[in-house]
């Protein structure tokens, strides 16, 4: 039983906009199903637009999904019900890209943790500081930085005062966005190893959405790969890090430099999505150096490999013997 | 793709073009060589119409009857003394009831763009005049909204029975009873000569309301372009009886607010300024360039006092509020000196004015007493209406106002202050809605009865002029019988009565005779003041001699 | 691009019914004894909307009433006026365009220095200036103690120019009277001292906002590749960063649009300018409901124009938005 | 766990006003505009102690000039005006009138605008449309001109030119307040406080107030200048307060007569004004910079 | 004959708190033809040096050097003008984000042709091909097209192939690339460096390649310089960093990426180093790793010097020089 499931997930977003077409229905997230078990970690891969965010949302409960089910510990999650999502926002917290902007400017540090407790939790004033305080120092930081604002802090120590954000309510998901990718080089591991324990020592689960292929094949037990709002590839670690199927996948592999020579005989492709997707077929066609005729025309459902993990792609298992 | 506007050297270019046109515009303004046969104007409004007849303005009729048009007979400028003009010569009949014109003969037209006539002026354009105005049946008689409001006022509907042709140049004026103030009336401006051809050409062309717009007349200047509130441009007329004009053009730059129009007359913009405030006679004193020309004016400020509403049906009341108005402080501060305190209806210069008058003292403390004794005791509330547009007889009616407003609160009295705009103030007064109001008048043939009459009698009530609504029924018959005596004498008794009467009735309190000012540039020569206030451009030359040593004060 | 100038053309339709709505609802609330209203008193929702859409008629076909105090046709007298407060308006524009642009532009070059604080306190007297006080001031120095300008009106009254265009330095231009250059010189010399008090408030808004988006534009990226390209100063600072400080800058221009008939109304008075300020006041004073009400409807009419004139340019200038699919 | 080297200076905590305070000070000129126009207040309030005669006695001496000309009557420092009233007490009294108008339009604008403000930036979509046209509407229209026609239709007087110009300014509130709302509400800290559970009075009052303050803070300033230049504009067109009233702009449109002849009438009340108007729009400034408002 | 030669290079940057060091005292040196790389974090410097070199700095900074000699001529002798003439003809640089630092006003043609009137001139038919050939040498394969584009209208990729193309056309002998990948996707990103280290190879163009990523330069150049908040810690030839790194801020950076392989074990732990950059305004005393150092003493408050190590490179760092010359990869993890 895993801890977190989510099943045949979609989201549409309507466009507003003053131009006379009707059709102005954007797909963010396709069929999106996954499991995540306790005290682990997923990471999801893919560029800029291919709805990680969008999925990020849905779960943590800021946007409702238009169709398909999330399962939290065996419990379904109802959108409507505002006593449930107030329960989710308990055991699912988020940490975001930007720590400059995820933190009220005009609040003290203390201020900011305080409020979570202060909303969800019955502690005392008391109670709430020591919690405050524990936290902090548990991140790295010193209890006195509760007085300060957040932008007396380089930009690190704010990752920082958002993970306190984020493990105070002791959550049981933690879903974070691109956690690293504002941050220097050299604070970048710091927060990776904060992550880290924090996940040995409480058993959080984590739901890291990257783009950094390095640093996912470092945290990560599972991988999604998205492109254009669906799942491309979906397994262990080790499965997708050692023997990428999808052509996405390698093509991904094969541009990174630290991968590079690895992967160096997959074709190379331009990735980003097309602006024109067609209606049918397999959303990765117009770009695919495999594609072929029937992949424009038929849409490739996720097949099953062994270990649960899944491939969407027509073509793979040719493709494995060309290899 | 779009030119480039940021070009170094283009924004150069425009530089230059800027400074050219500045430099430019500076030398031009200081050769003026139109300006040399021209002369501005700056007048305080713009006329309602161009047919004097249709109107009791005194700024129409400066922008009409006295440069387009002419009358039998005219008064001789800075004075009432009556002078021929499209008449050469009158007679009138024993029993007062018969006048008979002889006419000038080669009298021409205006001819202009939109008429020109074919026959010189003679008897029927007299006629066709007055039967515009008298008769309710004359083609013309309804085509305006606007109302023959001195023709009805003075009761010339009812005085004159019929007017004949007796051959071409001869007319006579048939009247129901003997009036010895008609021949003055048919010198002022509403009976000024219309064109009977020029009606017939209009009727024709099913226009008939031309007639007021586009004036045709027989005096020295004729209409050239009206653009109404900024200017109406004159031009002399060719074939004027008396000789061409020596100007070419006369321009009424119509300038309704008078410091605007000070500094106007200052910057040279101007060659005579209408109506100058108080203060500008003071400092145009100091500019050797411009001069003053004044005259004792034969008008009237009063503060009048519905009569017919509480409190002011209440005669202690009224001498009450005579009493604590302070007169002198008015004089000083609104009319800066520039005017005699009233106390009679009719002004000092005026023949039936009587010197022996007691006006009502500035006493507060009597005041109070009277206001006590009228039941009064812890004062009232009242309003004064007041118009902002500035009047021959009272250059600011609201600063009066407000010292009024002064004044009365020292006697407890409390006064709000309502002000309207000109027309509106007139609409407002003449049907009677007013508590109390600032008004005034201007007499314009200089006949006593155009004051007695006109503003306090009972029939004035009716047409809105007695803005006092005071209704004594011996008064009013008194006036009649002054205006049927021919001699001076008699009327003269008559008249001081009156004035007592007036006097302890209190209906107004009198405030100011203004004197009439105009400013003129020191390059204007012969130009003179009507006995009314108004302006005459006829003969007026220009002494551009002077213009350069004067120039650049 | 047609459909750009489409869509702005019904964004501007229905500010316009927005407008004619609100002027309508005024012409019940304040009735006027014109052909403009019909009937006062409606006692339903759905006669109202055909009242409104009389109204609507009487309006598009021209009819705005007749004033209510000289019976003149109220689209005729705004017509006749307007070009005069345009020939203000427009003389002001390009005053404070062509001074505050410059102006602006070296603000932003010498940024935080001594010449960029001089200049911003200045702007912001000139933006404290209330305008009515400033033009008296000038008068009072410029006419009446220096006479170096007329005091009032368009142009001397000695030259009798015919109104054909309603635009004075053109009429001097075209007219057939020998003087007319001397005339055309004589209206610019009466347009200077208005534009300048008339231009004074966007003269240092145009400054203000000139600097800003010059400053962000000098410390844009295209700007150092520019400079690394070895370009002269003068292209990079008139040619790269200009182009590109336009775009908000052409939309502030609109937005005085307002401002610039706010100043006329004023300007108007107090130079006795025969324009549609000084017309729509009288009316005022007169309380000439028929008139102000089209003075109001024809005034908004406008700028709700203009703006999408504005609109429009900005998107001529900026080809992102130009070239957009 | 972290080190907290002894090579940096421990930095001092100071709130976000005090630092509004403290950067505020920086600025000479802003700090000197807001001396003035403190002392400006403080006249208003002490007026009738201040002001050495009523603004509406009227005395001998027509049109006396500042006591430092020639001519001048060192009873009225800055002269008397043509009906012999001083000029100094008029003035005096004149701001205690220009401010108190102006405080009473900001107060009526604000409270609308800004709660008009809320309401569309935090409701739905239909009504946000709806005001915001119509504020767009009014916002293209000189704000002068509407002003004067609502004058014009409901009457001269001052209350109604309060009405008139507190109509005006309305819009302008709505405006800055909607946007400065769902400028934050688009940021990344208002999700998270929304994943904190906060429900939306709480993410208004704790998140989002806070920082839209300096927004509001400048708008008023703006709007406290534009109500006093407004009321002074309909004053000097005869349609605002009317005499004997002391209204700054009544006095100016009075004295425009007297521009030749007596022009301290002229200069000293458009002085006032001008003095008035400069000093809030520095303190504006000020606050803009200080509170790191771009724009 | 050295391309670049530049010694004791300052930048200082001016506020109201008073003057900061952006860059203290750096020497450096190019050869014709040569790639090197600059590496740092955010706020370390290195693309003020770029900017410094190019004469680009914002009036906030100022630069002091002894000499900043640029194929033969030192800057520093030179007026403003001259000295911003010489520079345009001898050098170029490419930024980061390649639509931002392509005018969006203009077309790529005018943007291109301005550059070419200025440096190679000609009528307009000749510049017209010029601006052709230009594009087709940076890979473009519809220059035709392309040319009427306005930079909003091409990919990322597209742009900064645009930016050499302009870059290229003042026929440079140097070209420095500040991050010029960091903003792109990752199949452009490496499309962008091959097509750098090709040009600087078939031009003999000296290229300096400003990065943060240290992955970049592994494969693509002769030579890397190390920089931290504002200094030079580590000068030498990419193999024997990339093999041995001598200061520890090199070698922690070449740690703290997860390595090829390195998977998530229970327990382990990447190499990080503690603590935060330094702002500008609290530098440490001494050296500036100092507060970070994992392997900091007593004498790492004083200031560190600049040192040669034998066949190897610079390197700041008594520490490291002391244990010198062969000191095997500290492995952390």
């Amino acid at each position: 039983m895993s801890f977190l499931s989510v099943q045949n997930l979609h989201k549409t977003y309507k466009l507003k906009t003053l131009s006379f077409s009707s059709n102005n229905n954007i797909d963010a997230i396709k069929n999106i199903s996954f499991n995540l078990d306790s005290g682990k970690t997923l990471a999801i891969v893919g560029e800029s637009g291919s709805g990680k965010s969008t999925l990020a949302r849905q779960i943590i409960g800021i946007e409702n999904p238009t169709k398909g089910k999330i399962i939290l510990n065996g419990e379904e999650l109802n959108f409507k019900n505002r006593e449930h999502r107030k329960n989710r926002f308990k055991d699912i917290r988020m940490i975001f890209q930007n720590p400059y902007e995820s933190l009220n400017p005009k609040s003290r540090i203390g201020t900011i943790l305080e409020e979570a407790l202060l909303i969800n939790t019955p502690l005392s004033t008391k109670q709430r500081k020591l919690k405050i305080e524990k936290t902090l120092t548990r991140v790295g930081l010193l209890p006195e930085h509760q007085y300060r604002y957040p932008h007396m802090f380089p930009g690190g120590q704010r990752q920082r005062i958002a993970i306190a954000r984020a493990i105070i309510l002791d959550p049981k998901l933690i879903i974070a966005d691109e956690p690293l990718s504002a941050l220097d080089v050299s604070i970048q591991a710091q927060i990776l190893n904060l992550l880290q324990e924090l996940q040995e020592e409480l058993g959080i689960s984590y739901l890291f959405i990257s783009h950094d292929l390095n640093v996912v094949e470092h945290i990560a037990d599972q991988v999604i790969v998205m492109f254009a709002g669906e799942i491309v590839e979906y397994g262990n670690i080790e499965q997708i890090f050692d023997r990428p199927l999808h052509p996405y996948t390698q093509a991904l592999f094969a541009s990174t430099p630290t991968y590079m020579n690895r992967f160096s005989h997959f074709k190379k492709t331009k990735l980003s999505k097309s602006k024109f997707q067609l209606e049918n077929g397999c959303c990765f066609a117009q770009k695919c150096p495999y594609c072929e005729e029937r992949c424009k025309q038929e849409h490739p459902d996720s097949t099953n490999e062994n270990n649960g993990r899944k491939v969407a792609c027509l073509k793979y298992q040719g493709l494995i013997e060309v290899e | 793709m779009i030119i480039n506007l940021f070009n170094l050297r283009l924004m150069r270019l425009l530089k230059w073009i800027i400074i050219s046109v500045l430099l430019a515009g500076c030398n031009f303004h200081e050769t003026k060589s139109v300006k040399d046969n021209v002369l501005v104007y700056c007048s305080e409004g713009s006329p309602e119409t161009f047919n004097p007849q249709l109107s009791t303005s005194n700024t129409t009729f400066d922008a009409s009857s006295r440069p387009i048009y002419n009358r039998l007979i005219e008064f001789k400028p800075e004075s009432t003394t009556i002078q021929p003009s499209l008449a050469t010569n009158w007679e009138v009949s024993k029993d007062g009831k018969s006048y008979t014109f002889n006419l000038r003969k080669g009298v021409r037209f205006h001819s202009s763009h939109y008429f020109q006539p074919e026959r010189e002026f003679n008897a029927d354009d007299v006629i066709f005049s007055f039967e515009r105005q008298k008769n309710n049946d004359h083609p013309f008689h309804n085509i305006s909204s606007l109302k023959f409001g001195y023709f009805d006022s003075m009761g010339l509907d009812k005085l004159i029975n019929r007017i004949e042709k007796l051959d071409d140049y001869t007319v006579r004026f048939i009247l129901n009873r003997a009036e010895s103030p008609f021949l003055s009336a048919l010198a002022m401006d509403f009976a000024s000569i219309l064109s009977a051809e020029y009606g017939e050409h209009l009727l024709a062309a099913q226009t008939p309301e031309f007639i007021d717009v586009h004036p045709v007349g027989t005096g020295p200047f004729q209409l050239d372009r009206y653009q109404p509130d900024a200017f109406i441009r004159y031009k002399a007329n060719p074939d004027y009886w008396e000789g061409k004009q020596l100007l070419a053009h006369v321009i009424f730059a119509i300038t309704p607010e008078p410091s605007l129009r000070f500094a106007r007359m200052l910057a040279g913009d101007c060659d005579i300024m209408a109506k100058p405030l108080p203060i500008h006679i003071k400092a145009a004193q100091k500019h050797d360039n411009i001069q003053v020309i004044s005259q004792p004016g034969l008008n009237i400020a009063y503060l009048a006092m519905n009569t017919q509403k509480p409190p002011f049906n209440n005669q202690l009341v009224r001498v009450a509020i005579n009493h604590a108005i302070n007169k002198n402080s008015i004089i000083k501060a609104v009319y800066r000196e520039t005017a005699t305190k009233a106390k009679s209806p009719v002004p000092p210069n005026m023949w039936s004015y009587d010197q022996s008058l007691i006006d009502y003292q500035y006493n507060p403390e009597l005041a109070k007493e009277l206001l006590l004794e009228a039941g009064f005791s812890s004062g009232f509330k009242m309003n004064i209406v007041t118009t902002n547009a500035q009047r021959s007889y009272n250059p600011n009616a609201k600063k009066m106002a407000e010292l009024i407003q002064q004044d009365l609160k020292k006697v407890n009295i409390q006064v709000n202050i309502t002000s309207f705009e000109f027309g509106k103030f007139l609409s407002y007064t003449s049907n009677g809605l007013h508590q109390s109001a600032l008004a005034g008048w201007v007499s314009d043939n200089g006949d006593p009865d155009n004051f007695f009459s006109t503003l306090l009698s009972c029939n004035a009530t009716h047409s809105g002029t007695n803005a006092a609504f005071w209704c004594d029924h011996s008064f009013s018959e008194l006036t009649a019988e002054a205006r049927s005596k021919s001699k001076l004498n008699e009327r003269l008794i008559i008249y001081k009565t009156l004035q007592k009467t007036f006097k302890e009735a209190a209906p107004w309190v009198p405030i100011a005779h203004a004197t009439q000012h105009f400013i003129v540039n020191s390059r204007i020569k012969n130009f003179k003041i009507a006995s009314n206030g108004g302006a005459f451009f006829t003969n007026v030359y220009l002494d551009n001699s002077n213009k350069k040593s004067h120039n650049g004060d | 691009m047609t459909k750009i100038i489409l869509r702005q053309l019904i964004i501007m339709l229905l500010s316009l019914i927005t407008l004619t709505i609100f002027t309508f609802s005024l012409t019940r609330f304040f009735p006027v004894d014109s052909s403009i209203t019909g009937n006062a008193n409606v006692d339903n929702a759905a006669h109202l909307f055909f009242h409104y859409f009389d109204y609507l008629k009487l309006i598009v076909s021209g009819d705005w009433g007749y004033s209510r105090i000289n019976g003149s046709d109220v689209l005729k007298d705004f017509l006749l006026y307007f070009p005069a407060t345009i020939e203000l308006s427009f003389a002001a524009l390009i005053i404070s365009i062509s001074i505050g642009l410059p102006l602006g532009v070296f603000a932003a070059r010498h940024k935080n220095m001594w010449q960029d604080k001089l200049i911003v306190s200045t702007t912001l007297v000139g933006y404290s200036m209330p305008i009515f006080w400033w033009g008296m001031l000038l008068v009072l120095l410029f006419s009446l103690t220096l006479s170096l300008t007329p005091v009032a009106s368009r142009i001397g009254f000695e030259y009798d120019i015919l109104p054909v265009t309603g635009f004075m330095l053109i009429d001097t231009l075209i007219s057939n009277k020998p003087y007319a250059v001397e005339a055309f010189f004589d209206a610019l010399h009466h347009l200077i001292l208005p534009a300048i008090v008339l231009g004074t408030i966007p003269l240092a808004i145009f400054t203000r906002v000139t600097r800003a988006s010059m400053i962000e534009a000098l410390s844009s990226d295209y700007i150092r590749t520019a400079k690394a390209k070895g370009l002269a100063t003068s292209r990079i600072i008139w040619v790269h960063a200009l182009r590109n400080a336009m775009i908000p800058i052409i939309t502030i221009i609109g937005l005085q649009i307002s401002v610039l008939i706010t100043g006329t109304l004023i300007t108007e008075i107090i130079f006795s300018w025969p324009g549609v300020g000084k017309w729509l006041l009288e009316a005022v004073y007169r309380r000439d409901l028929v008139t102000i009400h089209g003075g109001l409807l024809a005034i908004a009419s406008t700028v709700i124009f203009i703006n999408m004139l504005i609109e429009i340019t900005t998107y001529l200038i900026n080809p992102r938005l130009r070239l957009q699919k | 766990m972290i080190n907290q080297p002894q090579f940096y200076r421990q930095p001092e905590i100071p709130g976000t006003f005090s630092r509004w305070v403290k950067s505020f000070n920086k600025n000479k000129l802003a700090v000197s505009a807001l001396i003035v126009l403190l002392v400006i207040i403080l006249i208003a309030i002490f007026a009738p102690w201040i002001a050495p005669y009523d603004p509406t006695a009227q005395f001998e001496e027509l049109s006396s000039p500042p006591y430092w000309y020639d001519s001048g009557n060192s009873k009225y420092i800055l002269g008397t005006d043509d009906l012999g009233r001083d000029l100094f007490s008029r003035l005096v009294y004149g701001a205690r009138l220009s401010l108190k108008l102006a405080t009473i339009v900001v107060l009526i604008s604000a409270t609308i605008g800004i709660l008009l403000g809320c309401m569309t930036a935090l409701t739905n979509i239909w009504i946000d449309n709806i005001i915001l046209r119509l504020t767009d509407l009014i916002l293209a229209l000189p704000s002068l001109l509407l002003a004067i026609v609502i004058v014009a239709l409901i009457g001269p007087g001052l209350p109604n030119a309060i009405y008139a110009v507190a109509i005006v300014l309305i819009p302008h509130f709505v405006l800055v307040s909607r946007n400065a709302i769902k400028h934050e509400l688009n940021k990344d800290y208002v999700t998270a406080t929304i994943l904190d559970g906060a429900n939306k009075s709480r993410l208004f009052t704790h998140s989002i107030l806070p920082n839209i303050l300096p927004s509001l803070i400048v708008q008023l300033t703006l709007a406290f200048s534009t109500a006093i230049l407004e009321i002074s504009a309909l004053g000097f067109l005869g349609l605002g307060a009317q005499p004997p009233h002391p209204e700054w702009g009544t006095i100016l449109s009075e004295s425009y007569v007297y521009i030749t002849i007596a022009p301290w009438t002229v200069t000293l009340p458009g002085l006032a004004i001008f003095f008035t108007l400069l000093s809030i729009n520095l303190v504006g400034d000020g606050l803009r910079d200080a509170m790191d408002l771009e724009k | 004959m050295h391309l670049l030669r530049l010694e004791n290079l300052s930048v200082t940057y001016h506020s109201n708190n008073g003057d900061f060091p952006i860059i203290e005292r750096l020497s450096l040196k190019m050869d014709m033809g040569e790639i090197l790389g600059i590496v740092g974090e955010s706020g370390s410097g290195k693309s003020i040096l770029a900017l410094a070199i190019m004469g680009l700095l914002s009036p906030k900074m100022s630069m002091r050097a002894d000499y900043i000699n640029l194929d033969g001529q030192d800057l520093m002798k030179m007026s403003h003008a001259q000295r911003a003439a010489y520079v345009a003809s001898k050098a170029a640089i490419i930024f980061q984000e390649p639509q931002a630092s392509l005018n969006p006003c203009y077309s790529v043609s005018s943007q291109l042709d301005e550059t070419i009137i200025l440096h190679q001139g000609g009528n307009n038919k000749l510049r017209k091909s010029r601006a052709i050939n230009l594009l087709e040498s940076v890979g473009v394969t519809q220059p035709e097209t392309v040319l009427k584009m306005y930079p909003h209208q091409l990919s990322g990729g597209m742009n900064q192939r645009v930016a050499i193309a302009i870059a290229l056309s003042c026929k440079p002998r140097l070209l420095i690339a500040d991050e010029p990948t960091t903003a792109l996707d990752v199949t452009i990103q490496s499309q962008i460096i091959d097509l750098l280290v090709d040009l600087s190879k078939a031009e003999d163009v000296g290229l300096m390649l400003i990065t943060h990523d240290f992955a970049l330069l592994s494969e693509n150049t002769d030579r890397v310089g190390v920089i931290y908040s504002g200094q030079l810690m580590e000068h030498a030839a990419t193999e024997n960093i990339l093999s041995c790194p001598h200061h520890p801020y090199t070698k922690a950076l070449l740690d703290s990426i997860p390595q090829l392989g390195d998977r998530h074990i229970k327990g382990s732990r990447m190499f990080a180093l503690e603590g935060n950059i330094p702002a500008i305004d609290q530098l440490p005393v001494g050296c500036r790793l100092g507060p970070r150092c994992p392997q900091a003493e007593k004498l790492c408050v004083k200031n560190q010097k600049l040192k040669t190590i034998e066949n190897y490179g610079k390197v700041r760092c008594h520490v490291a020089i002391a244990h010198s010359p062969t000191q095997p990869k500290d492995k952390t993890s």
